[in-house]
């Protein structure tokens, strides 16, 4: 359960991310250059320049009070940020250490537009600005260490305003007037004098040229207060006038900044095109001219719609400015540039975001592949006709693997240092996760290094319900590993397919297939097909089924499927068959859990690859309590508001095959958690009882009795009896607060099933599941002293040992998934949240393994002097017998 | 070292003999001669009641195992009922013991050849039924004996399912 | 056709804790020989009092024609569903849907189970049918009329237990107090209390004694 | 002790609606937006420099989250009458957690965390003082292989006591002495036997022949 301090990172890695980057400032003032970001996870951090690593990070709250308004980093040497959603509050920051230097809060009376302010720093004052449409502006002047506020609200009346206007500051500009007879107008919202800067917009455009009057701000922190007017013309703001650029904006979606570079200011834009790839250019504005050794195009890089998140112009030492540009894509990923196109690092932000993942094995390698198609019967049948060339086969395995292990043992110097090729390991240890984050981007992770092995964006991915099913393992040497994402069209909402590799990447199968209708559910068949793949039945909004392969079809039997109702918590049951040309669901039941309002909050079914291992628990009468373990089981949590008990959180064990109800419980003035776990017998769900304001965990376990209702090895069959189990309750305090909940899986079952808990301070724990067994009784006694039962203690210990992550903390905690490696004894986790964590668990401890600290050079010593010890005994014995037979 | 030979061979005389010439065992006999063998012969040959004390040592070895009981029952005692190594080697050593002894019943009466020790056989097998008996009640309420379902419980097979289910929330 | 009435009581012997009583009414459907709409009646379920649990099931009994349907599914191993609509003293009616294999009812004589959950508010939350397995088996002679023999189980869904903090409290009461007299009583002898130490000594070391003689002889050799 | 925000920033009055939608769970839930103060005091003998970095303050599980200044203290700023739980989170270092209650008037009250006994009060002073209770131990130590662990072992024992009997006894019984003592024990011994079973039995079977004189002579051959 716990580790030693020695085995720091020896099992485990973690990753720490800040989220897609919303605001970024070069610090190059401090000795340590680094940047400072504000992120859309409400993520304030400082990024190494050279290395791009969080130097310091601090996370606000995830709901909308932890917002980021604001990133301003003063030439001096303080961060300033404003974060929340009325009220606010304003933060300064050293930008060396991170620690806090001052802190005051805003609200805003006008709640109502209170979304509509603008923020900025000026001459070290906080500028609060609140647009009223139509109406005024007011403006706010505090003071940024102390919020003292230096003059009233001033309030500016301009008629002229609508929500297209942006603030570009000090700025506030606006287009106005009808369709033809644009406007443009600016206004200085901080001088004292108000001076509106009003000119005709068909000023800046050529004859001819439609003008739908647009304004976009350009982006990144400009030198200058500029703005783009229909993704076409630039202009400035200099000296209360405006002043067009010669060049235009090189392309639509091209993202422009301004910055002061040695030469004067300079404007930089970058586009990405979709063949093309990425493009910059760089335009001197004092002298006219294009800044060549800034140019770069090429599809080297390929940075889905790049935005400029901040451009670095540094002198270095032979008087040649380098630049350093930093990019966001629209998957997420940031990357900064050098001139000449050559990325300094890339940090791959999507990753703070991971809406699923899943373990993968990897392939056995070429000579284990051979071996095993040798043993494999079938195979065997059709390629040998005699023993003897079974035989002949045989020597040439045996002659290649020896051959290899020579290969092996002459090379070993020299193939070090390249990197292990993708093949399962003995112990099934090294897999691959495939993680799909919120963005859309699909990622191949080596689960022993954290290292991405490939990459894949799919902006048409929404990934809101997405799920994702290995279809076919690589157990299966001809076939590859295949991995299939399902999930909605951006745009259409529509059922998108995408059909991958996972150990490479690469589409296969269906590839990326865009159906024309709305899904409802998904399932995997059970059974494969000839080319060893599970098919995917899909459920469509109108309740037809279609089955991928379609060949698969007549493949379906026994088949059902679920549909829940998040908003109403209406259940539904379909029947799946095949009726000799097509698929059909027939609606077999239908519930209505948790009665009228009722919402669900979660539904915990068991994984696929459970497997159950023993069928009943021993007692201390060494009689046997049979478990009651129906593989159909889900274990569904709703939530509903009560008249007469506020909150009322019901739970209920469905059989999701017949649509029986097996155990069904209810808590009053109680909040349901969306975390619920269930495996074999065991269910566990988490909710916050309200009168005692604490979070408790409720536990049940379902048995059949001292008898077994179906003899051992015959089959399950959820229509075949009506037998309600015997169900044990109990509930326990849980003095933390859970953001993540989940079961360790092994192999075959054998070992201990932990939880795993995913705590809000970022500790991962585990705990045995005998502290919440519901079995666990008030005094110790007798009987449950022998079965090893726990004496109840209604708090459960969450001792600092059981973390499985010591002080490596996981932000914001998200998910917990675990998967079985080749051992028993061990499982594989990965927490995802903000950060990534990666570890592997034993939690009846490595039985099946040797300590990482065990002695081989005692136990070869003790060894060899036993072997000593007894010839040189056997030696004397027969001298000293020698002796005595004289005697 | 040949005389704990003819020792085994044949126990009882040697307590006779070795009593009765206490002071001759002084002096090493030489290589290859066996005293006690002869002596034995000569003095069974020479005694008029032999066969009396023949019958004596037949019923004292018939007689070992059950006098074993008491010394078996207080090791089992003082064994407990935890299981570690060495309880578990005691009540291993205490039904191996008997067990073997059972199966080597007719070597340990070979002594007497031509005689027909079947009562004394039949009590040397009881003591040792007895002893077994006594080291399965061990066994047993050592909880060692697969006698209940619990023991059986990691060869049953689990359930195989029929149906199947997929689903989960409306994706919606 | 005539109705055929079973009565059946079933109490709860523990005390459901509803939050206040009424009557259900719950109207059974099935999909069995139904002329154009897809389900017609089978029967309707009573309670007069949930809190009782006492239900009277009034259900028509099956004919020959429902029981030639009824193989015909068995045959393709359909399903046989029934619509329940249920009604209670106050909010509207719910409707629900549950199925049996055909063939597991007409194995088990057309006997099921019926089961409805409720909350404690007195809501339904569901209703299912399943097949009961009964060992007599109603020869499917060739009788016109064929009872239905269902059991009607009205469950109700009961309070979660809260962590047992009071008694837990009053178990560290306990142990803490007898902690405190654990210190000033046991004033036994020295025998009392060491009895069960001492006896096994005495007698390994009588028996060693008096049951070897020969042990003790024999290193005289 | 207790200061209420209204009293320095302007109070805004917000709509009792959008506070039950920020935290609807509170049973009172007033108007007004208070602080939470308190100072963090580092861990003692603590080597870590810039421990401020890596120490938040969670409210109600990050609820509200607060951050210290150099000199530990801590503000937690809008937040709403009702009962919250504060935590200082350290990723090295425990800290007992405190419940502040403030209430509709603004009145704030700390007391200890007390899951099993909700009801219990035992105040703590406000403004609030939090200090480090322990390190976190996470790591288990690892067992050293010692010489004296190895002897005192019961095993060991166990083996190395009857090997010493074995060894040593021996060497004693050839002190004469000692042989004279243990035979003159044995012949105690001797003389304190039951009669023998196996005669007992002998003569029982062969219908009670000599049975005495058998005895004699057993045990004068004996002697």
């Amino acid at each position: 359960m716990c580790i030693y301090e020695d085995q720091i990172g020896k099992f485990d890695w973690r990753q720490t991310y800040v989220g897609r980057i919303k605001f970024a400032q070069f610090d190059t003032v401090s000795t340590a250059k680094k940047i400072i970001v504000a992120t859309e996870e409400n993520v304030l951090a400082a990024l190494n320049l050279k290395t791009g690593q969080v130097m310091w990070r601090h996370v606000f709250e995830s709901a909308s009070s932890g917002d980021i308004q604001l990133l301003h980093f003063s030439d001096g040497d303080k961060v300033t940020t404003v974060t929340g959603s009325n009220p606010y509050l304003v933060r300064g920051w050293d930008p060396t250490t991170g620690v806090l230097l001052w802190e005051w809060p805003i609200s805003i009376i006008d709640t109502e537009r209170a979304h509509l302010s603008e923020w900025w720093v000026q001459n070290g004052m906080l500028v609060h600005l609140l647009p009223a449409f139509g109406s005024h502006l007011e403006v706010t002047m505090y003071n940024l260490m102390t919020g003292s506020n230096r003059g009233a609200t001033s309030k500016l009346p301009t008629v002229w305003t609508n929500d297209g206007c942006i603030l570009t500051p000090p700025y506030y500009t606006c287009i106005s007037g009808n369709m033809g007879n644009y406007m443009l107008l600016s206004l200085d919202v901080t001088s004292n004098a108000v001076q509106i800067i009003s000119k005709p917009l068909s000023n800046y455009f050529s004859e001819g040229e439609v003008i739908e009057g647009n304004l976009r701000p350009l982006d990144g922190k400009t030198s200058q207060p500029g703005f783009i007017i229909d993704d076409k013309a630039i202009l400035l703001i200099k000296n209360n006038e405006f002043e067009p650029l010669n060049v235009r904006l090189a392309d639509q979606s091209a993202s422009a900044t301004f910055i002061d570079a040695i030469s004067g200011p300079m404007l930089v834009q970058a586009w990405s095109d979709e063949n093309k790839g990425l493009s910059i250019t760089a335009y001197n504005i004092a002298t006219n001219t294009e800044i060549t050794d800034m140019q770069m195009s090429g599809p080297k890089i390929n940075i889905p719609e790049a935005e400029l998140l901040g451009v670095l112009c540094i002198n270095t030492a032979r008087e040649q400015p380098a630049y350093r540009i930093l990019l966001n894509g629209a998957d997420d990923a940031v990357h900064l540039l050098q001139q000449g196109g050559r990325v300094v690092w890339s940090r791959e932000e999507s990753l703070a975001n991971i809406v699923a993942a899943e373990f993968v094995d990897l392939p056995v390698s070429e000579t284990d592949a051979a071996l095993e198609s040798e043993f494999d019967q079938k195979e065997a049948i059709k390629v040998y006709s005699s023993v003897w060339a079974a035989f002949v086969r045989r020597l040439h395995t045996q002659y290649q693997q020896l051959h290899t292990l020579i290969q092996n043992l002459q090379g070993e110097g020299a193939v070090l240092d390249t990197p292990s090729p993708l093949v399962r390991d003995y112990f099934n240890l090294h897999k691959i996760i495939v993680l799909i984050t919120d963005v859309g981007k699909i990622y191949g992770m080596d689960n022993l290094s954290g290292e991405i092995l490939w990459q894949r964006y799919d902006g048409n991915l929404n990934t809101e319900s997405v799920v994702m099913f290995t279809r076919r393992s690589a157990r299966h040497p001809p076939h590859d590993a295949y991995v299939t994402i399902i999930g909605k069209h951006e745009e259409t909402g529509n059922g998108y397919v995408i059909s991958l590799n996972p150990i490479r990447g690469t589409l296969v199968g269906e590839r990326v297939l865009r159906l024309d209708v709305r899904l409802l559910q998904v399932a995997l068949l059970h059974t494969v097909d000839a080319e060893k793949l599970h098919a995917l039945i899909l459920l469509d909004e109108d309740e037809t089924v279609q089955v991928l392969p379609v060949s698969a079809a007549p493949l379906v039997r026994d088949l059902y499927m679920y549909v829940a109702d998040r908003e109403t918590g209406r259940m539904q049951g379909y029947a799946l068959k095949y009726d000799g040309r097509q698929v059909i669901a027939q609606r077999t039941w239908s519930l209505n859990l948790g009665g009228a309002g009722a919402r669900i909050v979660t539904i915990a079914g068991k994984s696929r690859t459970e497997r159950v291992h023993s069928a009943g628990k021993p007692l201390a009468d060494r009689s046997v309590l049979y478990k009651y373990s129906n593989p159909n089981l889900l274990l569904v949590v709703l939530e509903r508001p009560d008249p007469t008990h506020k909150d009322v959180v019901t739970a209920v064990a469905v059989d999701a095959a017949c649509g029986a109800v097996v155990a069904a419980s209810t808590h009053r003035r109680a909040r349901a958690l969306p975390l619920a776990v269930h495996s074999d017998n065991c269910l566990a769900y988490l909710y916050r009882s309200d009168k005692h304001r604490r979070l408790e965990i409720a536990t049940m376990e379902l048995y059949e009795g001292n008898e077994r209702w179906l003899p051992a090895g015959t089959q399950f069959s959820s229509f075949g009896c009506a037998r309600a189990p015997s169900v044990e309750r109990q509930a326990y305090i849980v003095p933390a607060s859970l953001t993540a909940l989940a079961f360790t899986s092994t192999e075959k079952a054998i070992t201990d099933t932990h939880l795993l808990m995913g705590l809000s301070t970022g500790m991962l724990m585990e705990l045995p599941w005998a502290y919440v067994d519901p079995r666990r009784p008030m005094t110790l006694s007798g009987e449950p002293r022998e079965e090893g039962l726990i004496p109840y203690a209604p708090e459960l210990p969450l001792p600092a040992e059981a973390s499985l992550n010591y002080n490596r903390t996981v932000q914001r905690v998200r998910a917990i998934y675990a998967a079985p490696s080749g051992l028993e004894s061990t499982s594989l986790v990965l927490a995802t949240g903000l950060d990534l964590f990666y570890t592997r668990v034993a939690p009846s401890k490595t039985f099946d393994l040797l300590k990482d600290d065990f002695d081989y050079h005692l136990i070869s010593i003790v060894l060899a002097a036993l072997i000593v010890a007894t010839y040189s005994t056997k030696y004397f014995a027969s001298r000293k017998m020698l002796k005595q037979a004289w005697k | 070292m040949s005389q704990i030979k003819s020792n085994k061979k044949l126990k009882w005389s040697l307590d006779f003999n070795s009593k009765s010439r206490s002071q001759t065992a002084e002096i090493p006999s030489p290589p290859g001669y066996s005293q006690s063998a002869n002596a034995n012969y000569t003095e069974s040959s020479k005694d008029s009641d032999s066969q009396l004390l023949l019958i004596k040592k037949l019923w004292d070895v018939a007689l070992a195992p059950l006098k074993q009981v008491p010394m078996n029952m207080f090791i089992m005692y003082m064994a407990g009922n935890s299981i570690s190594l060495f309880p578990i080697m005691m009540v291993g050593m205490l039904i191996i013991r008997p067990t073997k002894a059972l199966f080597s019943t007719q070597s340990t009466f070979q002594m007497v050849e031509g005689t027909q020790a079947v009562g004394q056989k039949f009590v040397y097998m009881i003591g040792n039924v007895v002893n077994i008996l006594l080291a399965l009640y061990k066994f047993q309420s050592m909880g060692l004996l697969p006698t209940h379902s619990s023991d059986w419980l990691a060869f049953e097979e689990p359930l195989t399912r029929m149906e199947h289910i997929g689903g989960g929330l409306s994706m919606l | 056709m005539h109705l055929m009435f079973i009565f059946l009581t079933i109490f709860f012997h523990y005390v459901a804790c509803l939050d206040y009583d009424g009557w259900m009414n719950i109207k059974v459907d099935h999909s069995l020989n139904c002329a154009s709409e897809k389900y017609c009646k089978r029967g309707t379920i009573t309670l007069k009092s949930i809190r009782a649990g006492t239900a009277i099931i009034d259900q028509i009994p099956f004919n020959r024609k429902h029981i030639k349907e009824l193989q015909e599914l068995a045959e393709l191993d359909g399903f046989y569903t029934i619509r329940t609509l249920v009604s209670t003293a106050e909010g509207k009616e719910i409707e629900f849907l549950s199925s049996v294999k055909a063939k597991g009812l007409l194995e088990n004589g057309l006997s099921d189970i019926i089961s409805a959950w409720v909350l404690p508010s007195g809501e339904v939350i569901a209703v299912t049918f399943q097949v009961m397995n009964s060992t007599q088996t109603n020869a499917l002679n060739l009788d016109s009329e064929y009872p239905i023999n269902s059991d009607f189980y009205l469950r109700h869904v009961d309070q979660a237990p809260v962590p047992d903090t009071a008694s837990y409290i009053q178990k560290l009461e306990r142990e803490r107090e007898a902690r405190e007299k654990g210190e000033l009583k046991d004033n036994r002898s020295f025998l009392a209390k060491y009895w069960m130490y001492i006896v096994p000594i005495a007698v390994f070391v009588m028996i060693s004694g008096a049951g070897n003689p020969e042990g003790a002889a024999q290193p005289s050799r | 002790m207790c200061r209420m925000l209204s009293s320095i920033v302007p109070l805004l009055l917000l709509a009792a609606n959008v506070l039950c939608a920020v935290n609807p769970s509170d049973d009172e839930v007033g108007v007004g937006r208070y602080i939470i103060e308190g100072r963090v005091f580092p861990p003692e003998n603590s080597d870590a420099s810039n421990w401020q970095i890596d120490t938040r303050i969670h409210v109600n599980a990050g609820e509200y989250i607060g951050f210290v200044k150099n000199d530990g203290t801590f503000t937690l700023h809008n937040v709403p009458s009702g009962s919250y739980v504060v935590e200082i989170v350290h990723p090295d270092y425990m800290y007992e957690p405190v419940r502040v209650e403030i209430n509709s008037r603004g009145r704030i009250r700390a007391r200890r965390v007390n899951y099993i006994q909700t009801s219990q009060v035992i105040q703590v002073p406000y403004p609030l003082k939090m200090k480090a209770a322990t390190r976190f131990r996470y790591f288990q130590v690892r067992e050293q292989w010692r010489i004296t662990d190895f002897l005192f072992n019961p095993m060991v024992i166990m083996m190395v006591l009857p090997l010493f009997l074995i060894m040593i006894l021996p060497k004693m019984m050839n002190d004469p002495e000692t042989k004279e003592d243990l035979k003159q024990f044995g012949d105690i011994a001797k003389m304190t036997e039951f009669p023998e079973m196996s005669e007992y039995f002998a003569s029982f079977f062969s219908g009670g022949a000599k049975p005495g004189a058998a005895k004699a002579k057993q045990n004068k051959k004996r002697q």
